[in-house]
């Protein structure tokens, strides 16, 4: 940070001092229950507090009720509320929007949403400037460019006239960040603010953020990730259905965490675990347990086949060429190779727009590649018209990121199992009892089979995505980000799932992810992915202990770890 | 984007070429004879000699490819033919009737647009009534048919206040109750649409930045509500202008008013086959054009349209 | 005097309530209807006021050529009145008077008339008006290329034109024509400048130049046509009510379709005038102030269903008179038309002197049409109470135009429709535009038909029932729709059309009217109407005797 | 999932299920003869005698309202399933065609798009005949292409859509594919539209009898009842009023209905 944006961002408030404080918080929708449900903390300047949880804990509510923004229907209640020395409680509509944008900054997770889409980034920046100053509109102009060099824009006088579709993930936040700060707010809350970052542009966000407390600004920190929270929090509190169940220092929590649940949430970080230890707690009262059959608690992880035998999967040379909207070419998969070997799993990591997904459409045969051959069990699969592969599709099932749109709106999930086990008709004593037993080994209790997707929880969605791939009896599993979509709770335990399946059926997985920790954590070798290309592959501990291309280092080096 | 004009210009012309051939020889499936329109139209006497004379003259005596291509060569030269019924030239008669055409449904966009635009903020999310209120309202205006409102508008606003003319009067004044008439379903239609979007756009989460920002409700409308309820009404204006265009035919005989609409009424009634051709050309040229430039303000209002 | 019988009611009425003779005098304090053909606006104290500029509204369709030679429908009549001129008029007794000629004689035997032509006349494009104009009208009417209909029929007999002298024009008929004088007097035979009519057809029908009191300035189509006054005018007809010029400046002849605006704009103030005023606005219009009624019932035929008797089931003379027996027509048209029309039975106009009112053939009795149908073999009834012979439904079809029956009528036929149901009758009514109405009567796809026709004089009575209508011109056309095919009728009507002797005449045509009426092939319902309402400001309107159509020639506006 | 029924919901379903009533049996609601003419008692305004008044012919106009929701839903609906049809027609070969297919039913039905709706029922009257079934036709060929555009996009969308993608996945012939999961999945909405098509085709429908094109006289419907009711608008209100009111509660209720059901078909998908 230079000279000039430290002056612009510090507050005129001493370090040390509470600005924010909150004595059992209670909000309710309606009738409805507790969302919130009397919790209590608070905020000096200069600090970073950490609010963890998952979703449907109510930390996304409790934030929006600190700046009167619950929502319609909302019943908030405290027993006192203060910013400073003041108190928030009964404020008049005016009065709160006078403190909202001034007196406390809120950055949301999605800068895409956050930001309107059809107004320059500028504008929304000086919105706030607008709103609680009498700055000339060219004064505003100016205070812009300073606000927008303070967070790190490069350009910021042409980044200013775009809109918030034309800039990147990491400039967007940028620029969300900067319109938050604006008036040099003593309280800055962000909810979930890298949630959809990549990892390298995490990296940088959080460090903006950690020069904002170092500036005095005292941070709420909201977010699903204790790595990100451990990155910048002084203090956390750990929320579970509405209530604090535990806080204290960062230090304390990850090393000696009191609580259950926050045992379980650190036993859920899958990064610098090994391969093979498993990640959830099967007691977990969260989500239905994934005991049955294949319910142990741990289990050493031995390649059930050995890597001699024949490549179930072989890719040579992939090319495929894109046609972007301005007519211009894109190498979308340069000259990409990859051999998958039986009972293993080969990890293909990559940040957004590095290819990875046009990779398994080309393996799955969505795509045809322009150069390159698939071969799959060493017969021909791709380029072949899709006539002479459909007999085979079988043999190779998908798992996809958002699992709710790949399953037809109008099936139960018995129908979804029941048409992707078999060609026939559903009904018969034979299809339930596939059915069934699929439910089981994904660990889904058998009331679900008459509910449609739609109406089931993240993770049990993602289950029944799996058990459809698992219909067939695949020897191979596409898996396109499964888990990045989900809790990190749920995700350890889908990740847990997916080992336990591959050890009991002796499935090959194509595991696809930007995070580099869930990665290296199912993969037996790995692949990572930059513009296309494949710029580093092997084995995967041994990437993991000294990788050899810059940009695998770099992508190690920004992962957020515990 | 040049590229894309390029594109859209050659689809254009596609679609131009199409329409003259389809109303060529869907006119030629009217029952009765071209020259007996053309020597007076129904009911009158003309002699057999007479006949064959026009026949010869307008060529219907050659074989129907042979009309087309001569057709369509004249097209291509710009020659819109000339009239059965007026004996003048069709493009001159278009272009005469298009103007008054043109402002008057032009208006009639801009006002519901207003209309609808200024509805829809003006009741969405200001609680339960009001939106359900103003969203009946758009239910009941799009349900009007134009003649209907054009009456009660004669009698109420000329015959018992007399503040405005029934008819066509030069001036601004005279536009009033045409557009009004026009105007009320169709805001009907884009109110419904503009609605929704604008109850889209007030509870995303850059409304709710806005808020946080400390924005009020009229701001986070005025900011940010407009372009997002606007949005989906500039898409659907191209649509819109081909209905007023319909609703012309109605509104343009009720308050007598010359133009497009009335022509084409007048047209059909006797036949008058090339210059129902030539209406239908220029609806079509309009509508492309009107598309084209849609869909240009809809890119620059929304830049992920050219990206997606 | 030929008074409509509207007049004669309504003066009687006037007359028992405040003594004959004042009656008259006052009749104006309020809109009230007259058959005449003169305004019953209040007259102003002031004298006439010269200057102004005076809107029609037309509810008919916007003609496509100006000239009443092309074509020759009524909308080109109503405004050509203004700007043209015929040769001979009539006043409002009926009887034939001067205008572009002074006087004529006919030859013995009829073939031959010889016109004196006024000498101090000339076309507002400065070419004279002479004999030799004359003769290139009639030329302009018989050629082909002109496409007239109506003048073309007018002049029918004419074979030869010839110029006796500059000012002294000779016809020489193929056969007599006692209706030569009544032809001539109609707009659609109007003379045209002959330099004009050189012009091509698209410029002679944007602006044709006659010798009238107006002259056409401009054209905008589907807008209005703008005629300002003449100031060199010196022709009017013997019956005008002064001399020289005309009193207003300016005419905006606009078309305004729609009949409930037509109206409004009237009432609003836009409008002086307004044609085709709706039964209910003219019952309305006359409790308002600053509004009056010019009612002219046009000659020729009245407003009749005709039933064509060239196919079965109206083939059956018993048929139709059960059909005319059972239809009760009376009732709808005191309540559709507000006492604005009266009930014809003649197939002629009331202001046609010799027509011939026959009510006694048409007592409505559904009794006597029971027999009738009984006796005509259409004994059984099917299921929804139509009578059926050899499996064929008793089903009547009807087109209607709707662009030439006003929505009273249509009402009227959807009445009549209901009525003969009684009777067994099933009536199927098909509205349609003219362009198909015209073809389903070529392809004679009718049972029932109603089609107005206005022609000066009773030899209209031979365009309609003279079996030689019957044969189609070539787009289909026939004018004899009943299809009237008795050669004791085209004896009378031939006959008729030829004697000059006024009695014989008037007897000829007596006879024929009655054979046609006897023989139950028209159902006559009410005069073809013809109600114009204008501004009480409008003084001096008048329709001509002619065609009924009004002239602005006298007006003057009293703002 | 299911929801309680709104006000608003139930207040449209109550007025459509009344329509339907007067459609099925209408003598459940009035006991006179829609046709039945009376001259002695033309345009009586209303009374108790008669609750909208009568018309030029004294027939009572309320027995009219009542029958003529038959007609009217009749051309209603027949007008919105032959426009929705031949824009399945169009739309799905279109969204299921390969590239060229897709370009030449596209350009297609922006062709019929390119012209107003109007002028392409007007074109069909003249070469038909007018009428209560050509301009039946009419409407809906007129309204085609917009329902076309509709389902074109909606075919595509739910062709790209990850779901189809998995019925590839899982091996899925391109027959069973459209049979069994795009067509489905299409035509839902399809019957959304369709209740908001209805009301326009009634409104449609009206406007081509204003012109003198649509329904036959004396037959009672309120397209035909407004139109030739609309001479009388400044003597007789009530013979406009009251069948625009049955247009525009019946359109509007259609249309309110209609986009309840988009708005839950919405929820459940989000």
């Amino acid at each position: 940070m230079t000279d000039t944006s430290a002056s612009i961002l510090s507050p005129a408030v001493a370090r040390g001092t509470p600005v924010l404080d909150v004595q059992n918080l209670r909000v309710r929708f309606g009738r409805g229950p507790q969302v919130v449900d009397g919790i209590s903390f608070e905020l000096t300047a200069g600090e970073c507090l950490g609010i963890v949880g998952e979703s449907g804990s109510g930390k996304s509510v409790t934030a929006r009720s600190l700046i009167g923004l619950a929502g319609t229907g909302a019943h908030v209640e405290t027993d006192h509320l203060r910013l400073g020395e003041r108190s928030l409680v009964g404020l008049r509509p005016a009065t709160w929007r006078g403190i909202r944008g001034r007196k406390i900054g809120f950055i949301l997770q999605d800068a895409l949403s956050s930001l309107d889409p059809l107004r320059p980034v500028g504008r929304e920046i000086a919105d706030a400037l607008r709103l609680h100053t009498r700055l000339s509109p060219a004064a505003r102009g100016v205070r812009v460019q300073e606000l927008l060099t303070a967070v790190g824009m490069p350009e910021p006088h042409l980044r200013a006239r775009q809109r918030s579709g034309e800039l990147s993930g990491g400039l967007r936040q940028r620029a969300l960040i900067a319109s938050a700060i604006a008036l040099n707010p003593p309280v800055l809350i962000a909810d979930e603010p890298t949630t959809a970052l990549d990892a390298t542009v995490q990296a940088q966000v959080l460090e903006l953020l950690a020069q904002l407390t170092a500036s005095g600004t005292g941070l709420l920190l909201i977010s699903h990730d204790l790595a990100v929270v451990k990155q910048l929090a002084d203090r956390v509190a750990v929320m579970r259905a509405g209530r604090i169940v535990e806080t204290g220092s960062t230090a304390e929590i990850l090393e000696a965490p009191q609580h259950d649940y926050t045992r379980s949430l650190i036993a859920a970080v899958p990064t610098g675990r090994p391969r093979g230890e498993r990640l959830s707690v099967s007691s977990s009262p969260v989500l239905p347990a994934t005991t049955g059959a294949l319910g142990t608690q741990t289990r050493p992880h031995e390649p059930p086949v050995a890597p001699e035998q024949h490549p179930v999967l072989d890719a040579q040379r992939l090319t495929k060429v894109f046609r972007t909207p301005d007519r211009s070419l894109m190498r979308a998969v340069d000259d990409v190779s990859l051999t998958l070997h039986p009972g293993r799993t080969l990890g293909l990591v990559g940040e957004s727009g590095s290819g990875k997904t046009t990779v398994a459409r080309l393996l799955l045969a969505l795509e045809t590649p322009d150069h390159g051959t698939v071969t799959l069990h060493g017969e021909p699969w791709s380029p072949l018209p899709e006539s002479a592969r459909r007999h085979r599709r079988r043999q190779m099932g998908a798992i996809y990121q958002d699992p709710s749109a790949s399953f037809d709106p109008r099936l139960t999930v018995e129908q979804i199992l029941t048409d992707a086990a078999g060609n026939g008709s559903g009904g018969t004593r034979q299809h339930r009892t596939r059915v069934a037993e699929l439910l089981d080994s994904v660990g889904l209790a058998s009331r679900t089979r008459d509910s449609r997707p739609a109406h089931l929880s993240g993770g049990q969605r993602q289950r029944v995505a799996i058990a459809r791939a698992l219909a067939p009896r695949p020897g191979i599993i596409i898996c396109d980000e499964p888990v990045s979509a989900l809790d990190v709770t749920v995700q350890a335990q889908v990740l847990d799932l997916l080992n336990d399946l591959q050890q009991e059926f002796g499935i090959s997985y194509l595991f696809i992810s930007h995070d580099l920790g869930v990665v290296g954590h199912m993969s037996d070798s790995l692949l990572v992915m930059r513009g296309g290309r494949i710029v580093e592959r092997g084995d995967t501990e041994a990437v993991f202990r000294s990788p050899a291309h810059e940009y695998t280092s770099r992508l190690l080096a920004a992962a957020p770890r515990l | 984007m040049l590229r894309w004009l390029g594109l859209r210009i050659a689809g254009g012309v596609f679609v131009l070429w199409a329409v003259a051939t389809l109303i060529f020889f869907a006119l030629r499936l009217i029952p009765g004879d071209p020259a007996q329109a053309i020597l007076g139209g129904p009911g009158s006497q003309a002699s057999p000699e007479a006949l064959a004379q026009v026949r010869l003259d307008y060529g219907l005596d050659q074989p129907l490819a042979a009309q087309y291509f001569g057709a369509l060569g004249r097209l291509l030269r710009g020659d819109l033919g000339t009239s059965y019924a007026l004996k003048t030239d069709v493009g001159a008669l278009i272009l005469d009737q298009f103007w008054g055409t043109l402002v008057l449904t032009l208006a009639a966009l801009a006002a519901a647009w207003i209309f609808a635009l200024g509805l829809a903020l003006w009741t969405t999310r200001g609680g339960w009534l009001s939106d359900r209120v103003g969203s009946g309202m758009e239910i009941m205006a799009a349900a009007v048919p134009h003649f209907w409102l054009a009456s009660v508008f004669i009698i109420v606003f000329s015959s018992w206040l007399g503040w405005l003319p029934a008819i066509s009067v030069p001036g601004p004044i005279g536009l009033v109750l045409p557009v009004l008439t026009l105007a009320i379903p169709l805001a009907g239609f884009l109110g419904q649409v503009m609605r929704e979007s604008l109850a889209d756009a007030l509870e995303s989460p850059f409304a709710l930045s806005a808020r946080a920002r400390g924005e009020s409700e009229t701001g986070v409308r005025w900011y940010h509500g407009i372009r997002h309820a606007a949005l989906p009404g500039i898409s659907l204006s191209g649509w819109a202008f081909g209905a007023l265009l319909s609703g012309a035919v109605v509104v343009e005989t009720v308050f007598a008013r010359p133009g497009l609409g009335r022509t084409l009424l007048n047209a059909v009634t006797i036949r008058d086959i090339p210059v129902v051709t030539g209406v239908a050309l220029v609806s079509a040229l309009a509508f492309i054009l009107v598309t084209v430039v849609t869909d240009l303000v809809d890119r620059i209002a929304d830049p992920r349209l050219g990206t997606s | 005097m030929t008074l409509s019988t509207t007049k004669l009611r309504s003066s009687t009425l006037s007359a028992l309530a405040l003594g004959a003779g004042i009656a008259l005098m006052t009749a104006g304090c309020s809109a009230q209807t007259s058959g005449d053909g003169t305004s019953s606006a209040p007259t102003s104290d002031a004298g006439p006021v010269a200057g102004g500029t005076l809107v029609y509204a037309s509810g008919d369709a916007e003609p496509t050529c100006l000239d009443p030679h092309v074509g020759g429908n009524y909308p080109q009549a109503l405004i050509s009145t203004q700007y043209l001129e015929s040769l001979v008029s009539k006043n409002t007794a009926g009887e034939i008077i001067p205008w572009l000629a002074t006087t004529w004689t006919e030859d013995a035997d009829g073939l031959g008339w010889e016109f004196a032509l006024r000498d101090d006349v000339t076309f507002t494009d400065g070419t004279p008006f002479d004999a030799a104009a004359v003769a290139a009208n009639i030329a302009h009417l018989k050629d082909p290329n002109t496409a007239s209909s109506t003048g073309y029929l007018a002049v029918g007999k004419v074979k030869e034109v010839v110029a006796v002298d500059d000012h002294t024009v000779r016809l020489e008929l193929s056969t007599p024509d006692s209706a030569l004088l009544d032809s001539l007097s109609q707009p659609w035979v109007a003379i045209e400048s002959p330099t004009a009519l050189k012009r091509s057809q698209e410029e002679n029908c944007a602006s044709p130049v006659g010798t009238g009191p107006f002259i056409v300035d401009t054209w905008v189509k589907q807008d209005k046509v703008a005629l300002v006054q003449n100031k060199d005018y010196n022709s009017p007809p013997a019956d005008a009510g002064h001399t020289g010029a005309a009193l207003i400046d300016r005419i905006e002849w606009r078309f305004i379709p729609d009949s409930a605006s037509r109206y409004a704009a009237l009432q609003a103030g836009q409008v002086d005038v307004i044609d085709n005023a709706q039964p209910d606005t003219i019952a309305a219009a006359a409790d308002k102030n600053g509004i009056a009624e010019l009612n002219a019932p046009r000659p020729g035929a009245a407003n009749r269903i005709e039933l064509n008797s060239s196919k079965a089931p109206f083939d059956d003379v018993k048929v139709r008179e059960a059909f005319i027996r059972a239809a009760i027509v009376n009732d709808g048209i005191n309540s559709l038309f507000f006492g604005t029309a009266e009930r014809s039975y003649s197939l002629l106009s009331s202001v046609e002197a010799l027509g011939l009112s026959t009510p006694e053939y048409f007592d409505t009795d559904l009794a006597q049409a029971n027999n009738l149908l009984d006796a005509a073999g259409w004994a059984e009834h099917d299921a929804d109470g139509y009578r059926v012979k050899g499996g064929e439904r008793l089903s009547l079809t009807f087109p209607v135009s709707t662009n030439q029956s006003i929505p009273a009528e249509q009402s009227l036929f959807q009445q009549i429709q209901a009525t003969v149901k009684a009777a067994g009758f099933e009536v199927v009514l098909e509205p349609m535009d003219l362009s198909s109405w015209y073809g389903a009567l070529a392809a004679h796809e009718y049972n029932l038909v109603s089609a107005p026709y206005t022609k000066v004089g009773p030899d209209v009575l031979r365009i309609l029932y003279h079996s030689a209508s019957i044969t189609p011109a070539p787009s289909g056309y026939f004018a004899n729709l009943a299809q009237v095919n008795d050669p004791e009728v085209d004896a009378l009507l031939d006959e008729a059309s030829q004697v000059t002797d006024p009695a014989k005449r008037a007897e000829l045509y007596e006879n024929a009217q009655r054979l046609v009426l006897s023989q139950f092939y028209v159902l006559p319902l009410y005069d073809q109407q013809n109600h114009y309402l204008h501004s009480t400001a409008v003084q001096g309107l008048r329709a001509m005797p002619t065609v009924s159509t009004p002239t602005f020639y006298d007006v003057w506006l009293d703002r | 999932m299911k929801s309680k029924l709104r006000p608003g919901e139930i207040v449209a379903i109550a007025t459509l299920a009344l329509l339907a009533v007067a459609a099925i049996a209408p003598g459940l609601l009035s006991t006179l003869d829609p046709l039945g003419i009376d001259p002695g008692q033309a345009f009586r305004p209303p009374s108790a005698g008669h609750w909208f008044g009568t018309d030029e012919s004294g027939r009572d106009i309320y027995t009219r309202v009542i029958h003529g929701a038959r007609a009217s839903l009749i051309i209603g609906v027949v007008a919105t399933v032959i426009g929705i049809g031949l824009a399945l027609l169009l739309g799905v070969a279109a969204g299921i065609g390969g590239r060229g297919t897709d370009f030449a039913l596209t350009r297609v039905s922006e062709v019929l798009f390119a012209l107003p709706g109007l002028l392409l029922a007007l074109v069909f009257i003249a070469i038909a005949g007018p009428g209560i079934a050509t301009s039946t036709i009419a409407v809906g060929l007129a309204t085609a292409p917009g329902y076309a555009r509709i389902i074109r996009s909606q075919v595509r969308a739910i062709r790209g859509a990850p779901y189809v993608e998995a019925a590839i996945v899982l091996g899925r012939a391109p027959g069973h594919r459209l049979t069994r999961t795009i067509l489905p999945n299409a035509i839902a909405p399809v019957f959304v539209l369709a209740t908001l098509g209805v009301g326009q085709a009634i409104v449609w429908a009206s406007s081509l009898s204003y012109l003198g094109l649509g329904a036959v006289p004396p037959a009672a419907e309120w397209g035909a009842m407004l139109a030739a009711g609309r001479t009388y608008i400044g003597t007789a209100w009530w013979m406009t009023v009251f069948p625009g009111i049955a247009i525009v509660l019946a359109a509007g209720a259609a249309t309110a209905l209609g986009r309840s059901l988009q708005n839950r078909t919405r929820q459940v998908n989000r």
